[in-house]
């Protein structure tokens, strides 16, 4: 266009530039990108994250938490803005083990700056990203402490922000779910078959080894 | 700003502009703080302005506007803050013997109002002549004033390098002075 | 009643572009009240459009530079946002007005007036409409730029009295700005007015009127110098407003908000009208000096509308153009500010008077159209080149440690 | 007419006034500021009770004593503030060395 | 073709444009000087020929061109030129000369670092001859008759480092400027009587009819006419600048300067100078009371005096009878006029002889080249002056011409020599040359013949037979003629000396430079460049073409300068014959003599001493030593002008300066008086008075202790007293 020699000619560039723009967001829609906030959203993408939440199971909140208090987030986290204190009771998890479980679990949202270090470390996939950012009120300090029950959310929460990254979680918690019943049961089939073949005299070892489970 | 601008009487204008003029010129000088006399003279200058224009001399009141109030106001202030006069004075702003200064002043002002009062100029009506156009000035100041209008560029040229090469002088570090 | 009636014929009368509007008004009122009156029905007009037309511009302004950087702007307020202005105006009117304690109270106070009053006073003297112009003094140029040039004491008051380091630093720039810009400023209308001969701005805006016969109006832009002149007028304007490219002054990243820092409230209000009303007041200017004040471009559409309308719409346009520069440059540093002023405004304006005067007495049209462009040009790729950073591609040269 | 003399020569010993009185070098300025405007206003009001008519005389002394006055203030200040850099102070009753 | 004297001022000025440029140019800068002197110099001589046509196409007819120079009061100086066939036939000879003397200093002077000053200084000569050659005033004669002096010192001078040089070019300036002064002497003379110093001015020039009766009539005491005497004075002024007998010694000294310098100023211009003025002052000085007007010009007055003067037309009354006779019939006897000849051609002819002889006969014991050559340069001069007294103008011009080209072909011949031989000059170390040189050696031989007058081929021979033949029929005395016979024979003999010194027998050069510790290897003298030898080519082909121009059979020199139209004569008188015989046999004798004692003995080494000198010791050492005449200068005039100095010195230093230091002392003596007096009476009193002005002054000072508010407020307070006292009076 205007040969940038001449002294006005890059501010007659911009110039075209802007006016380009200006027309442009007249007639190509696709340009305004922005939306009408409160009123309309934009639909957040599969990785948007803002600040952790703590997933549990089921329906009850308390019963089904998978965190299990390993306090690896608390140590790992940067800012360090998770604060664990354990329980000495302890439940049962998916699998029915028993495992600890946190009796406080804060985390300081105002601190937190969402670098999603708790997610990877934690074993047991009890902590992920939530998407809400709508977190503003009037306390600055305490306001934005929040703690266990508030930090509670169901699975299904996850599967609705992160439906993929929920999906590949509960395949593989559920495998592993099959996989303790597999063997549970063939724990309890060796258990009976060896109970039927007791009475028979305990003398001959060298009948057929157990079947592998 | 055509004469008579509102229906009041002509010489109460004439009294409001001269009071405002004398009270601000008092001011621009009584004033410890130096940035509020500046602005008190402008004021005045202002006033004076606004004389000229009653007096339908509108070019000269607007070049009285232009040069004091625009330029030299600026200029006053420029240098009253480069010579660290911007806070309040501290001590006595009068000069030591100032009340022989302020007793002088008094006596000149007698000695010439008594001159004014009886001078016979005085007693001759105002004459409201139309003002002069600006074609009018610009034409005779190229004809008859050519000479000094040369001669007034030529000064302010002049004035306007020295004054900057005055002020661009870096300060040379003296003796009794640490650096 | 009687002066009800008076008025709306006035209005008319003025609206329709006929001599004397004031006259039906004036018969209507008492003899003795009668200069008062004049006075209230020309400053009245003056005091309504303009600030409403800042409040708009405001507005404009926002949507605008929305528009320029791919959003919409403010379209909450009122129908597509034109209501924003009024929110404004209340915000500022209920914000508490916060004077800090170590100011000088009284300059403090005084200095938004003072900057306000000299910008209203220039709308005194520009031509809106054929009969429109409010007082047609015979040294109307001279007294805008006698008004104008008060506008540096008041800006340096709001920066001094507010006792703040940076508003007195974002004062003195702001000041050294509009100082070094008056003059190119007053140069380039020099151009104009050492064509048309006289100081008087209806003056010079009724001698750029087309003559019937001819197709294009003679408005002074259309000639090289004028061109020139006009740009260096509107870069000069822009800077002696503070706006766009110019504001180092109110720079938010380097000194926060500039003079008007320790302001809040309807003062701060204050001083953002003076701004805009200034910079209204240059761009009539401009339209009275180089773009035919209230003349129709082409001689054919002069009697299709009346002459205020042309004037408003070039307004409009210019006040367009100015959004449409904020939109686009960034900030310029302070030297290249001044550099600019003094190494190419100023050589450039000098070099249109003489483009000028070669213009007035060369006979032959195409002769003086070539002779003019060439000067101006050539002065213009000559300045230009001082300005230019001097981008010498050499050879890369490679040093080794030895 | 009577009104503008004694305007101009109240003005003019205020000025006077001002100089003598007061110790800072600028209110000195000032002080000569004033004086000057002192006696264009009686150029202008002589001017304007003048008899002929087209003769802008008057006219011109203000402008070039304007002008003048412009350029006084300018070397002046400028001064004032090479003193002020050289001496630190602006006193006019501590400027007194007459050496070099 | 009448435009050619209106640009005729065009030949001196070229060249003395280009020496202006050459002197600007600095010494590196060695491309331009030569190309620009020779084209300045090839430019003048169109012109000369142009300007030589149209005189000689109406012989009788006298050019002249004069303008004012300046004007003091009433009267004006004008000078001008003149374009007749004398200058005409000089132009000719001077440019064509100088022009080869340049190409032959192109090669000559090639490895020199002044060379740009040379041509500058060449350039500067040759448009100051140019200028004398053509002046049609005394005045401006004059003064290029002094820049050429100025060109002679400083080309003599030229090689300033070496102090022979120096010294050689002072004794030239000297010399000169002695015979100059009474050259001025005349001038002021002639200016006196005839209030113009023009030779030619439609009737008022002094060289014009009623100025010579004037000046013929006018006698001085001693009752010799003004003409004469004036005549006599200009003579002295040719005696310094053609080296005759009392102020000859000048010119073999002159031979320091490098040799185009001597080729050009001592043998072909400058010395001719002289022999040119005394033919250009011809007319005045045969101008006795009897003569009829010489020549009548008849012109219109002259044209104001701001604008140059009109070409001035003049058509020539027929030549006065007396000077045309004795050109058309040279062979006539009385070379002038019937009456017996005036002091002026008296003394003319024996100075000239004298010379000639005395000359001929010294260079004859010289070993070095070129101070033979001067010598015989001399002696050829007074030649010239004898055959000028004698036959007129016409044949001293002649035998001027002739000597011009042969003389500067040998000294040209000579610096081709010396720069073989590697700035070899003394002869006894030359020897054998003709084999290595022979381009040289031809040239120097056509030249050594028409130089000794070799009959027939050669034009020497001609003109010095017309002088001698002159002399012969001359009516004042016989003894001119026998003298210079005898110089003819000495000619012809120390040349076949030189030739068989320098270019015959073994080569005696320096036997080996190579041992004597120069590593660079002595090569045997080589032949000079193409530009050295086709000059000397060219000279010595018109060494021998003038002759055509000089035969009696075919007078065209002398009638045209006697200003009449050539013709054929078939008839030559039997005088002519009888002077043909005796020079022919002059010439012969001397060869032989020369062959004699020089050929047939090759002298073989460096010391084996002269032949002659064996013979004839006492003569040949006062020979060799140039008859003492320098020594007897220095003897009578150093010592008389050393004792007026020593004298002149006492005088100041003693009687004088005593009287100053006198006067100082009594001066002191005052001052003391007049310091007691003061510093006791007057101050005692005095110093009171000034305690008082003091104290005072400490109260009134305190108006000025720089409180600048003090003075404003007496300022305010003069003021408002001003004011009160105006009020109220």
């Amino acid at each position: 266009m205007v040969p940038r020699v001449i002294l006005g000619g890059g501010i007659v560039k911009g110039m075209i530039e802007t006016a380009r723009n200006f027309v442009g967001s007249y007639t190509d829609a696709s340009r305004l990108t922005t939306v009408e906030y409160p009123e309309q959203r934009i639909p957040l993408h599969a990785n948007a994250r803002q600040f952790p939440f703590l997933v549990f199971d089921g329906t009850d909140p308390m019963a089904g938490l998978r965190c299990v208090a390993c306090q690896i987030c608390e140590k790992e986290c940067p800012p360090q803005c998770i604060y664990i204190i354990k329980d000495s009771v302890k439940k049962p998890d998916y699998l029915g083990k028993m495992q600890m479980q946190p009796k406080v679990f804060d985390i300081d949202l105002s601190v937190c700056m969402s670098c999603q270090i708790c997610v990877e470390v934690c074993p047991f996939d009890a902590i992920k990203m939530d998407t809400e950012f709508e977190l503003s009120n009037d306390d600055r300090f305490a306001g934005l402490l929040v703690n266990k029950h508030q930090l509670a959310k169901p699975n299904s929460h996850f599967a609705r922000i992160h439906p993929a990254e929920a999906a590949e979680v509960d395949g593989r918690l559920a495998a592993e779910k099959a996989k303790a019943e597999a063997k549970a049961r063939a724990d309890a089939e060796a258990k009976a078959k060896a109970a039927a073949t007791s009475p028979p005299p305990a003398g001959n070892p060298s009948s057929s080894p157990p079947p592998k489970s | 700003m055509e004469g008579g601008f509102i229906a009041m009487p002509t010489d109460v204008i004439l009294w409001i502009l001269g009071g405002l003029i004398l009270i601000s010129a008092v001011m621009s000088l009584a004033l410890r703080n130096l940035i509020h006399c500046a602005l008190f003279l402008m004021v005045c200058f202002l006033g004076l302005a606004g004389l000229y224009l009653h007096l339908n001399a509108v070019f000269s009141g607007l070049v009285q506007a232009l040069v004091y109030v625009g330029a030299v106001g600026i200029i006053l202030i420029f240098a009253i803050l480069l010579t660290e006069g911007g806070g309040t004075e501290t001590g006595s702003h009068l000069g030591s013997q100032w009340r022989t200064g302020i007793g002088l002043a008094v006596l000149l002002a007698f000695a010439l109002l008594g001159a004014v009062s009886n001078s016979p100029q005085t007693t001759q009506a105002a004459r409201h002549t139309e003002e002069p156009t600006v074609r009018e000035i610009g034409l005779k100041l190229m004809t008859d004033y050519l000479l000094p209008l040369q001669t007034i560029g030529l000064l302010l040229t002049a004035a306007a390098i020295g004054a900057v090469v005055l002020a661009m002088q870096e300060p040379k570090p003296r003796k009794d002075e640490t650096p | 009643m009687e002066p009800l009636k008076g008025l709306l014929s006035t209005l008319w009368k003025a609206l329709t572009d006929q001599p004397d509007p004031k006259a039906p008004f004036l018969e209507s009122i008492p003899e003795d009240y009668r200069s008062l009156a004049s006075a209230v029905l020309s400053v009245a007009p003056i005091l309504m459009v303009f600030p409403l037309l800042f409040a708009l511009t405001t507005v404009l302004e926002r949507k605008g530079l929305g528009r320029i950087q791919n959003r919409l702007g403010p379209n909450r307020v009122g129908p597509a946002g034109f209501l924003q202005f009024a929110a404004d105006g209340l915000k500022t009117l209920t914000k508490e007005d916060v004077v800090p304690r170590a100011a000088d109270r009284v300059v403090h106070f005084l200095a938004p007036i003072a900057l306000v009053i000299p910008v209203l006073l220039t709308f005194a003297v520009l031509p809106f409409g054929r009969n429109l112009a409010p007082i047609d003094l015979d040294a109307g140029l001279l007294f805008f730029f006698a008004v104008s040039s008060a506008t540096e004491l008041a800006v340096f008051m709001a920066g001094w009295a507010s006792r703040n380091k940076y508003s007195l630093l974002g004062a003195l720039r702001a000041v050294a700005q509009m100082v070094s810009y008056e003059i190119p400023l007053v140069l380039a209308a020099l151009s104009v007015v050492m064509i048309t001969g006289t100081l008087s701005l209806s003056a010079i805006a009724a001698a750029q009127s087309p003559t019937p016969g001819s197709f294009l109006a003679p408005w002074y832009v259309f000639t090289p110098w004028g061109l020139m002149g006009f740009l260096l007028f509107m870069i000069a304007a822009c800077a002696e407003a503070n706006r766009s490219p110019f504001d180092l002054p109110e720079g938010e990243s380097e000194i926060i908000a500039g003079y008007y820092l320790e302001y809040s409230g309807f003062k701060f209000a204050l001083f953002f009208l003076g701004e805009y009303l200034g910079l209204f007041a240059s761009s009539g200017l401009a339209i009275t000096l180089f773009l035919g004040g209230w003349n129709a471009p082409f001689a054919f559409m002069q009697g299709w509308l009346p002459s205020w309308v042309w004037f408003f719409a070039k307004l409009a346009t210019l006040i367009a153009v100015f959004i449409w520069i904020r939109g686009t440059l960034p900030r310029v540093r302070m030297d290249q500010l001044m550099g600019l002023a003094w190494k190419f405004m100023i050589p450039m304006t000098l070099l249109t008077l003489v483009a000028a005067g070669l213009w007035h007495r060369l006979p032959s049209a195409p002769l003086r159209w070539v002779a003019c462009t060439a000067l101006l040009a050539g002065a213009f790729l000559v300045l230009g080149r001082v300005l230019m950073p001097r981008t010498r591609h050499g050879r890369r040269v490679y040093r080794y440690a030895d | 007419m009577t009104f503008y003399l004694a305007l101009s020569v109240l003005l003019f010993c205020v000025g006077l006034a001002g100089v003598l009185a007061r110790r800072h070098a600028i209110m000195a300025l000032i002080g000569i500021e004033l004086m000057l405007n002192a006696a264009n206003i009686n150029f202008i009001a002589f001017w304007r009770h003048s008899s002929a008519a087209d003769d802008l005389s008057g006219m011109f002394w203000m402008i070039f004593s304007v002008a003048i006055a412009a350029a006084e203030a300018a070397v002046g200040l400028a001064l004032v503030i090479l003193v002020f850099r050289h001496r630190r102070s602006v006193r006019l009753d501590e400027l007194e060395s007459l050496k070099g | 073709m009448t435009g050619v004297l209106d640009i005729l001022w065009l030949i001196p000025a070229l060249p003395l444009l280009v020496s202006a440029i050459l002197s600007l140019t600095p010494a590196r800068v060695k491309g331009g000087a030569a190309p620009l002197s020779i084209g300045a110099l090839g430019l003048g001589f169109l012109i000369a020929c142009a300007a030589l046509a149209e005189a000689v196409s109406d012989p009788g007819q006298v050019r002249a061109h004069n303008f004012t120079w300046f004007e003091f009061g009433s009267s004006a100086v004008k000078i001008g030129w003149v374009l007749d066939p004398l200058s005409a036939l000089m132009l000719v000879m001077v440019t064509f000369v100088a022009g080869w003397i340049f190409v032959f200093s192109i090669g000559y002077m090639s490895h020199d670092e002044n060379f740009t000053r040379f041509y500058c200084f060449l350039s500067l000569f040759t448009s100051a001859m140019l200028g004398v050659v053509m002046s049609n005033s005394l005045l401006m004669l004059f003064a290029c008759w002094e820049v050429m002096g100025l060109a002679s010192y400083l080309l003599i001078g030229f090689w300033h480092h070496r102090p022979s040089a120096a010294a050689a070019a002072r004794k030239a300036f000297i010399y000169t400027r002695i015979g100059d002064i009474g050259f001025l002497l005349g001038m002021l003379w002639l200016y006196a009587e005839t209030g113009t110093l023009l030779l030619y001015d439609n009737g008022a020039g002094c060289l014009e009819a009623n100025a010579l009766t004037q000046l013929a009539g006018a006698a001085i005491s001693t009752g010799m006419a003004a003409s004469t005497g004036i005549a006599l004075l200009l003579f002295c002024g040719a005696i310094g600048k053609s080296g005759q007998i009392p102020l000859h010694v000048w010119l073999p000294d002159a031979m320091e300067g490098p040799t185009p310098v001597s080729a050009l100023i001592h043998a072909a211009t400058m010395v001719a100078a002289g022999v040119f003025l005394m033919a250009r002052i011809h007319p005045l000085s045969t101008a006795t009371a009897s003569a009829k007007p010489i020549v009548t010009a008849t012109a219109p007055a002259n044209a104001t005096a701001q604008s140059a003067q009109p070409a001035v037309r003049m058509e020539a009354a027929p030549k006065s009878q007396a000077h045309a006779e004795a050109a058309a019939k040279p062979t006539e006897a009385g070379g002038d006029s019937t009456s017996s000849p005036t002091l002026t051609l008296n003394v003319m002819a024996w100075v000239g002889a004298l010379t000639a002889l005395l000359a001929s006969l010294v260079a004859v014991a010289q070993y070095d080249i070129k101070r033979i050559l001067a010598y015989s340069t001399v002696s050829q001069l007074g030649f010239m002056f004898l055959g000028l007294a004698t036959g007129g103008p016409a044949v001293g011009v002649f035998h001027l011409l002739t000597h011009a080209f042969f003389k500067a072909l040998l000294f040209l011949g000579a610096g081709s020599v010396i720069h073989g031989c590697h700035e070899e000059q003394d002869i006894r170390r030359m020897g054998g040359l003709w084999r290595r040189m022979p381009a040289t050696f031809g040239t120097y031989a056509v030249g050594m013949m028409a130089l000794s007058g070799v009959p027939l081929l050669f034009s020497g021979f001609w003109s010095k037979d017309e002088i001698l033949h002159s002399a012969l029929a001359w009516s004042g005395s016989k003894w001119p003629f026998a003298l210079g016979l005898v110089a003819a024979v000495a000619t012809a003999f120390y040349m076949t000396r030189q030739m068989a010194y320098v270019f015959f027998g073994p080569h005696r050069g320096h036997p080996a430079m190579y041992e004597q510790g120069h590593r660079i290897p002595v090569t045997q003298p080589h032949e000079s460049p193409m530009v050295m030898t086709l000059p000397l080519g060219v000279l010595a082909a018109c060494a021998i073409l003038l002759t055509v121009v000089g035969t009696p059979m075919w007078p065209w020199l002398h009638s045209v300068l006697s200003g009449h139209a050539p013709e054929v004569r078939r008839e030559v008188s039997v005088g002519v014959l009888f002077a043909m015989l005796i020079s022919i046999l002059a010439a012969g004798t001397g060869f032989t003599a020369g062959w004699i004692c020089y050929m047939r003995r090759r002298a073989s080494g460096f010391n084996d001493g002269d032949p002659l000198q064996t013979r004839i010791p006492s003569i040949w050492r006062c020979l060799e030593s140039r008859g003492w005449i320098d020594e007897l200068y220095k003897m009578s005039f150093g010592i008389w002008t050393a004792a007026a100095g020593r004298f002149c010195d006492w005088l100041d230093r003693i009687v004088l300066g005593g009287g100053v230091r006198m006067i100082q002392n009594a001066a002191l003596a005052t001052a003391w008086m007049g310091r007691l007096w003061d510093e006791f009476f007057l101050n005692g009193g005095f110093a009171r008075g000034c305690e008082q002005t003091r104290n005072s002054a400490d109260r009134a000072s305190l108006v000025q202790n720089g409180q600048i508010q003090r003075y404003l407020r007496i300022l305010a307070g003069a003021l408002a007293l001003v004011a009160l006292w105006i009020i109220w009076k």
